[in-house]
């Protein structure tokens, strides 16, 4: 209805390869980044706070996993590890006084290492016993940190943020904290759409493919496929330094659990491997909706709506979460960026069914 | 052989206001001037849209014309240019005109022997054509055409190594043309003052509906004339977006595409090839947009298809506000002026579905849309009109540059095609006949004296069209004067005019209405593949060819009811009493319609002679055999049974 | 010495233990090649089932047999309606389903039957059978035995008539269903088993450290297990559940000390890693797994 | 019949606010606990107490008249979803929270103290934050685990033979919470002379064979069982099997009743373990619970549950809250906002909810509340306390709060 197609042309391949070459799209993108910006003006604390800034940041790390998932077909069920040790790095680099940004830069250097040698893993097999290796070394990146109080932080395993500078400017309040979050959320997703506009980034999806076929075109399976880890872990590492100092500001072992692995995987599964606007959408759904639920069935409760145990009421939002993710998988296996495109063509070629009238 | 560029000397007595160097390569070296920058053209090639600057079309002009020379052609050569719509061709069109050459478009889809015989009239000895098809046509003829010494062919695929001899790439030509404007200094100038505006610019072939066609040399005057006054009327406006998708041999695209296009700075855009058109259409989204009535009815029928495949809200939506923007604006065209609630509503469907169809057909830049050459039904010309697109009706003919007289703004009708532009008078004759006066008329037929005296009379061009003026002095046109048949109680009637109106209906792609001499008016139908194909699917019938499709009861009834609906329209006289559905469509290729798909009656009437016997005699069925021309020019035949129709209970 | 040999001999009752809870997965894998990761989670619902009929009532054996009854059910149901419409998608996407079906049966069932640890008593004393200086769990032998009996069972019905089906079925599904073998059938079936082999493991697990949800991690010494004795093989889970089951007890027993934490999981996951990087078929796996 | 009558409800609540405004807003807690995931085992019964006290508190009138309102969310003992709950909860005007959850507590910290709300970490949390001038808003409110390794000390010092020369075991879960009595046990150990050493199982602790071979052969003269949820009673059996007499078995607070059954009720007769609070319904504060909430219906979860351990922890941790929210009303002037509710806390002096719990003293200095507790035995059939109300050792305990406080204003 909104997109105006015609007129459309393009008079170099460069211009016709260019992002968002619709102008409606264009302006949905401008709109929400405007909206983004805006935020700290018209959204509470509460919703800036706890919904808008963590899903920035897990938007993020769904990014950065599904580069290796989506783009890659690497499979990784031991994420949280890596972007565990960005965190840790960060943290203990920044309280050894390194400058913020450095210590960031070295999060994703020490994560991207570490992620190299989950990696390794990789270069022998795939598919199911990718999932059990990587998930193994989650565990043993796990028990290292927790064991080793020098990581986690003595008797107490907690450490915390301590205040600091990015380049310059305070990442302290919670709108400074969100817009560092958001420039990282941003910066990584333009990264992403244009990695797949690389050789590099087509050379993994032929890799993805068809690993064996991408040997036969000439590209070098173990070398990309490493390539393939060694970015992906640098900026998981990264976001798990974003994570812990623009939103927890305190890390512990529990918050890069195995479970918040599955997350992860649920998160880029659910918004659709391989899509950023799906990294958003599959982060915003995976983190959100058990906090939404969770209150409305507590809503509910009080209201004397549903009269349930407390029990079975703080169990719903989890039946709930199991059941969408299985619903997804059987009715969209391609995840909610394949829902929000079949909306975008809907619109895309009305008031016509298809494209072809 | 080589002829006077000028024809005549008597051309400057005849226009004694032309200026000698008011010409279109002067006017082309202008904005080369003034316009760096400028884009001139934008030739689609696989999918990306590459530009060329108004210098750059100069450079390409001249290197060209600087290369054709060094292939010995100049002044008064006649050139054979045929094939789709190239930026090369423009360009050779322009080359041709620098050196005073005469360039003489083809159809790209002409018969290798109506080629011979276009050359074979003027003297040709030089073709340029788009690709390996045309060479190919040219070379078959070649065997009866000695004097053709030279092809030059825009697109090397399938040429590139097995070119015929004489065959060679324009490219070559130009890159031979552009060392020879390196290495001879002067040539350049020598080359933009060699034109005159007395010049043939191009020579144009009426259709030939009846008999050969007759050559129609216009020259740059003629051409900017035409096209000033157009401007003057609003016609054309200052550096409009077009689309260059109609055939260069077709006149309205020399005035677009050409003279339009360098006296008002447009800039031409070039399809990829004429399957793609549309589609490329919408990616350019043009300013200025003609098409035929034929084709804008195409692209109702494509809209009603479209939509009939959707359901739900976007089916409700379409519903409702496509039925009320089409009254809003038969109410308009009567005189009521909408009201706010109408206005608002109007705009809140604007957004919903005018515009996205308006941009899905690629219109929604069009300030301009403009239909002519036959009459447009009222349902489709109501139909774009409710779209919001201000689609105006215009009358012209090949022998004044197609620039005549067109609807203004603000005088909408169905029935009239306008006023004369300023400049040009028009006025009836005792006959009925449509007579026109203007500078961009014609001086006469390509060595045809005899024709020229006929259409040509004390500067008056007599169009053949039988036409009045109506009460607020717009022109309504009728038909044709030639075309006036009788039946055999002597009643009058104009066949086309009937068959026009035949053809609003979706069902029916072309019809010819039979009845001369006989006691009753019938017709032979061709039903549209696409929308009857698309109607029979919609009721599960299952077809597996047009004939198939063509013989179904359901259809036979289908066009039945169209026409007994015309019936009602019509005097009783003229009603149209049987029909047949045949099962093949009429095809140029067989000559049983022109190019611009103008029947021709008496290819029909041999062709059919045993169909149209049939009917007349009262039968029920007729075994038809129909021949068949493939595009390769081999022939086949079609057996098959055939079902009269009879319009019942009609008059 | 004796310490040595505690560990060997309760580390492999609990490595056996562990293939109960391995036997199910396998049996879906070997079927269908689905990797079945709610498998845990069938054996917390299988042990909240034995409880629930106890709960209710009956004694313990028909409260066995009657949650056998249900879980076998229950198998054939999540064959039919979840795994069924995901024939031919990425392994990925069939991992997450299960895992989906682990959250949602890890809600559902503590959400119905209550959250807090129930008690599961099947009589067995906690009187050590004392061989020697070895110190033997009596709880974990008869686990163990119950396992050797389930494994040994599991072998011995592939060689039935309907066993030899799922066998062929599982060799070939193109060639058996050619032959007028039902795939979908024995599929279903073999989800069905592995329904009432979660039954043993849940029942066992669930007296040992009674019954709550934190049972569907078995999962993860599963996985050990069948990934260390081949995925596909029955005889895998019986030596791969002995191997972990040992490594995972003698090796922290003489390293807990100096490591400054338990180093079990550890042990585990090295034995995962190990054997996917050295041999990724496992001890009894079929090698045509999927290499580069 | 049923939906129109809740329908009716509905619309009677829809009116409710307006009528209500007329009175005073509703004192409200937030407790956002796991019901879900690690906590299991606790917050059903914990909450439940919890709730039940302050609907008691209610009928009986509530504070100087105003009410108190429970607001509960499951937070999957997941950060993330304890911060959203905690934020949702302190916009709809929460001045206390109780998250039963380490990593959430932990994690909400330093926005509580920001926002300057009251944090209560009873048996969960950090130890050190009963340092009161490091961490003005958080109140462990009972006693720490090193008070607790200390109480269990301090027994078998003082009633099982001294201290001097034994062999105690420490066989811990391998997490932080399982690791902390370590120190203070190395302390003591020191200073009473006696061995000491630790074991560590795997989470989730259902499985800890390897580790009692081991300990057998250390042979203790007694163990400290130092887990929760399932592994407890996995921890009991297994001592057991490798012959330590039940008598010597000692637990952190979270040894309760459903454990037992776990383990089997005769076979667990003698194991010991810390109590924060006392068992059973014996007590005047739950006979007028049974009488006003249970028995008219208005309890929020399985009669069964009343008296239990943990559900007898929630009741006291809400006594002691209620009890803050008393003397702050009483004292103060200004409105009750999360200042005045810590001031409140911080007047507490020799409280004891009628006999539930020790008499606690609360401080600006101690938020402990002095590190009370007792030891109490299974008979086979209930916990039946071995030792009076005491506190031990807090000196020790003293310096490893001070030691953790010292860090954290450290910057950690």
């Amino acid at each position: 209805m909104f997109y105006r197609l015609s007129g459309i042309h393009h008079t170099g391949y460069a211009s016709a390869h260019r992002l968002w070459s619709v102008p409606a799209d264009r302006w949905q993108v401008v709109a929400v980044l405007a909206l983004a910006l805006l935020a700290p003006l018209f959204v509470s604390d509460l919703y800036l706070g706890s919904y808008v800034l963590p899903w920035l940041v897990w938007s993020a790390a769904a990014l950065s996993l599904s580069l290796l998932m989506g783009l890659a077909g690497q499979l990784h069920f031991g994420y949280a590890a890596v972007m565990a040790i960005g965190a840790y790095t960060s943290i203990h680099l920044a309280q050894a006084g390194v400058p913020f940004a450095l210590a960031i830069l070295g999060a994703g250097l020490t994560s991207a290492v570490i992620g190299t040698l989950f990696g390794a893993a990789a270069l022998r097999v795939k598919g199911l016993y990718l999932v059990m290796a990587t998930l193994a070394m989650q565990y043993l990146v796990d028990w290292v940190i927790v064991n080793v109080p020098a990581i986690s932080g003595g008797a107490q395993a907690t450490l915390r943020t301590p205040d600091v500078t990015f380049l310059g400017l305070p990442v302290e309040t919670l709108s400074q904290r969100y817009y560092f979050a958001l420039a990282w959320a941003v910066l990584l997703a333009l990264f992403f759409m244009n990695v797949k506009r690389t050789s590099f980034g087509r050379a993994l999806i032929a890799i993805r493919d068809k690993d064996f076929a991408a040997a036969v075109i000439g590209v070098d399976p173990f070398r990309f496929k490493l390539m393939a880890f060694l970015t992906s872990s640098f900026v998981g590492g990264v976001t798990g330094a974003v994570l812990a100092f623009c939103y927890y500001r305190a890390v512990t072992p529990e918050q890069f659990s195995f479970n918040v692995s599955i997350q992860l995987v649920a998160m880029v599964l659910v918004g659709g491997l391989g899509s950023v606007i799906g990294g958003f959408l599959g982060a915003g759904f995976v983190l959100l909706l058990p906090i939404i639920l969770t209150n409305a069935i507590a809503d509910l409760g009080a209201s004397g709506w549903i009269d349930l145990s407390q029990n079975l009421m703080a169990h719903l939002p989890l039946i709930f979460y199991g059941a969408m993710i299985i619903g997804f998988l059987l009715f969209e296996p391609l995840g909610l960026a394949k829902i929000y495109d079949n909306v975008r063509k809907y619109f895309l070629v009305w008031p016509f069914r298809h494209s072809g009238s | 052989m080589r002829h006077d560029p000028d024809m005549t000397r008597g051309a400057r007595t005849l226009h004694p206001d032309w200026r000698e160097d008011d010409h279109l390569i002067a006017i082309l070296a202008r904005n080369a001037r003034d316009h760096p920058r400028g884009v001139a053209m934008r030739e689609r090639d696989h999918g990306i849209w590459h530009e060329t600057t108004w210098p750059a079309y100069l450079d390409r002009v001249l290197a060209l014309a600087a290369g054709l020379e060094a292939q010995g052609i100049g002044a008064g050569d006649v050139v054979l240019i045929t094939g789709d719509n190239r930026p090369a061709l423009y360009v050779a069109l322009l080359s041709l005109a620098t050196l005073r050459a005469i360039p003489s478009p083809a159809f790209s889809d002409s018969r290798p022997e109506e080629l011979l015989g276009q050359m074979e009239r003027e003297g040709i000895a030089v073709a340029i054509v788009e690709d390996q098809e045309q060479v190919d046509k040219l070379q078959s003829v070649r065997d009866r055409r000695g004097e053709l010494r030279t092809i030059l062919y825009d697109d090397p695929r399938g040429l590139d190594g097995s070119a015929p001899e004489g065959a060679r790439s324009i490219a070559d030509v130009a890159a031979e043309g552009r060392r020879r404007l390196e290495a001879e200094a002067g040539l350049r100038e020598d080359l933009l003052a060699r034109p005159s505006v007395f010049d043939v610019a191009v020579l144009m072939h009426s259709s030939g509906t009846t008999g050969a066609p007759k050559g129609i040399p216009l020259r740059h005057g003629h051409l900017l004339s035409g096209v000033r006054n157009a401007a003057r009327a609003g016609y054309f406006h200052e550096g409009e977006e077009h689309m260059a998708y109609l055939p260069m041999a077709w006149i309205g695209d020399y005035s677009f595409s050409v003279a339009a296009a360098l006296e008002l700075r447009f800039t031409v855009n070039v399809p990829e090839n004429q399957e793609t058109a549309l589609h490329d259409l919408r990616e350019i989204a043009p300013t200025l947009y003609f098409a035929s009535p034929r084709a804008w009815s195409a692209m109702l029928t494509r809209i009603q298809v479209g939509i009939a495949e959707t359901a739900g809200l976007k089916r409700r939506l379409y519903d409702h506000f496509m039925p009320f923007a089409i009254e809003r604006e038969r109410r308009r065209l009567r005189g009521e002026a909408p009201g706010l609630a109408s206005r608002i509503w109007y705009g809140l469907g604007d957004a919903m579905i005018y515009g996205p169809i308006r941009d899905r057909l690629g219109l929604r830049r069009v300030e301009r849309p403009y239909t002519a050459g036959e009459a447009i039904g009222e349902d489709v010309f109501l139909y774009f009109r409710a779209l919001g697109l201000n689609l105006r009706q215009f009358y012209g003919q090949t022998e004044n540059c197609a620039l005549a007289v067109a609807q203004s703004k603000e005088d909408i009708s169905l029935t009239t095609v306008g006023r004369p532009f300023p400049g040009v008078d028009a006025r009836i004759d005792g006959s009925g006949e449509i007579l026109l006066k203007s500078e961009n008329i014609f001086d006469g037929y390509w060595d045809n004296a005899e024709a020229t005296a006929e259409s040509l009379q004390d500067g008056w061009l007599h169009t053949g069209d039988a036409g009045e003026f109506a009460e607020d002095g717009q022109l309504v046109v009728l038909g044709r004067l030639s075309e006036v048949q009788h039946k055999a109680d002597g009643t009058r009637f104009i066949p086309t005019y009937l068959e026009n109106r035949l053809k609003f209906a979706a069902a029916i792609r072309d019809v010819c209405v039979i009845g001369a001499d006989r006691p009753f008016l019938a017709a032979i139908v061709c039903i549209d593949f696409d929308a009857v194909g698309q109607w029979a699917q919609e009721r599960g019938l299952s077809y597996t060819s047009y004939a198939e499709l063509s013989q179904m009861p359901q259809v036979i009834e289908l066009v039945g009811e169209r026409i007994a609906e015309l019936n009602r329209a019509v005097p009783d006289s003229l009603v149209i009493r049987r029909f047949i559905n045949l099962h093949k469509e009429f095809d140029p290729d067989d000559g049983e319609v022109t190019r611009t798909r103008k029947v021709r009656r008496k290819v029909i009437d041999e062709n059919y002679a045993d169909i149209i016997a049939a009917i007349y005699d009262r039968a029920e069925t007729v075994e038809h055999e129909a021949r068949i021309t493939y595009e390769d020019g081999r022939t086949g035949t079609l057996r098959r049974r055939l079902s009269i129709g009879d319009i019942d209970g009609e008059g | 010495m004796a310490y040595f040999l505690e560990l060997l001999v309760n580390g492999a009752l609990v490595g056996l233990m562990y293939s109960l809870a391995a036997l199910g997965f396998v049996l879906i894998y070997k079927s269908s090649g689905v990797p079945n990761l709610a498998q845990g989670a069938l054996v917390m619902m299988a042990a909240y089932a034995a409880w629930a009929m106890v709960d209710f009532g009956l004694p313990l054996w028909a409260a066995v047999i009657a949650a056998a009854a249900l879980m076998f059910a229950f198998g054939l149901l999540v064959e039919r309606v979840l795994l069924r419409p995901m024939v031919g998608q990425p392994v990925i996407m069939v991992v997450m389903l299960t895992l989906g079906l682990e959250i949602l049966l890890r809600g559902l069932v503590p959400g119905l039957l209550g959250a807090a640890p129930k008690p599961l008593d099947i009589g067995i004393g906690l009187a050590p059978v004392i061989v020697g200086d070895v110190f033997m769990n009596r709880a974990y032998l008869v686990g163990g035995v119950v396992a050797v009996v389930l494994i040994g069972a599991s072998m011995l019905f592939f060689r039935t008539r309907l066993g030899t089906k799922l066998r062929a079925v599982s060799d070939d599904h193109v060639a058996s269903w050619a032959v007028g073998l039902s795939v979908e059938r024995a599929i279903a079936i073999s989800w069905g088993i592995a329904g009432i082999a979660a039954v043993g493991a849940g029942v066992l697990w669930g007296s040992v450290q009674g019954v709550d949800w934190t049972l569907s991690s078995l999962l993860f010494p599963a996985v050990a297990v069948v990934i260390l004795g081949g995925i596909d093989s029955i005889k895998g889970v019986f030596v791969g559940g002995l191997a972990v089951g040992i490594l995972g007890s003698v090796i922290p027993g003489y390293l807990d000390a100096y490591a400054g934490g338990s180093t079990r999981d550890v042990v585990t996951s090295l034995i995962i890693l190990l054997t996917i990087m050295i041999r990724p078929y496992g001890i009894f796996g079929r090698e045509d797994i999927e290499r580069i | 019949m049923r939906l129109f009558a809740k329908l009716g409800f509905a619309a009677a609540l829809a009116l409710g606010p307006a009528a209500a405004t007329a009175q005073e807003e509703p004192i409200k807690f937030g407790l956002l606990q796991d019901f879900t995931a690690v906590y299991t085992f606790v917050s059903g019964e914990y909450n439940q107490g919890q709730q039940d006290y302050l609907t008691l508190v209610n009928e009986e009138g509530g504070i100087d008249g105003r009410m108190f309102e429970a607001i509960v969310r499951d937070t999957g003992n997941e950060p993330q979803r304890g911060i959203e709950a905690y934020n949702r909860a302190r916009e709809e005007g929460a001045i206390l929270f109780d998250f039963l959850s380490t990593p959430v507590s932990r994690a909400i910290v330093d926005q509580a103290m920001q926002d300057e709300v009251v944090l209560i970490t009873p048996l969960h949390g950090r130890g050190d934050a009963a340092a009161g001038q490091t961490f003005p808003y958080v109140f462990p409110v009972m006693a720490t685990y090193w008070s607790q390794a200390a109480i269990l000390a301090d027994y078998i010092n003082e009633n099982e033979g001294g201290l001097e020369g034994k062999k105690i075991a420490l066989v811990h879960i391998d997490s932080p919470f399982g690791r902390e009595p370590t120190p203070i046990l190395e302390d003591l150990a020191e200073q009473e002379s006696f061995e000491f050493r630790a074991f560590a199982y795997p989470s989730p602790g259902n499985e800890q064979s390897a580790v009692w071979s081991e300990v057998r052969r250390y042979r203790p003269d007694a163990v400290f069982i130092w887990g929760a949820g399932g592994g407890q009673s996995v921890s009991v059996r297994e001592a057991i099997r490798n012959g330590i007499s039940a008598e010597n078995i000692y637990s952190v607070v979270w040894l309760a009743e459903t454990d037992a059954q776990n383990v089997g009720v005769d076979a667990m007769e003698g194991v010991k373990r810390y109590e924060a609070v006392a068992t059973g319904t014996d007590n005047p504060i739950l006979s007028r619970m049974v009488e006003q909430v249970i028995e008219p219906g208005l309890g929020a979860g399985g009669e069964a549950n009343v008296g239990s351990s943990y559900y007898n922890i929630g009741v006291a941790t809400m006594a002691v809250a209620v009890e803050a929210a008393r003397l702050a009303i009483e004292n103060g002037d200004g409105p009750l906002d999360g200042t005045a509710l810590k001031n409140g806390f911080e007047m507490i002096e020799d409280f004891d909810a009628e006999g539930l719990m020790p008499p606690i003293t609360i401080t600006t200095e101690d938020h402990q509340g002095g590190g009370f507790g007792r030891v109490a035995r299974w008979t086979g059939e209930e916990w039946e306390p071995v030792s009076d109300w005491t506190t031990a050792y807090q000196d020790i305990v003293r310096s490893e709060i001070d030691a953790g406080a010292a860090e954290y204003s450290g910057g950690n």
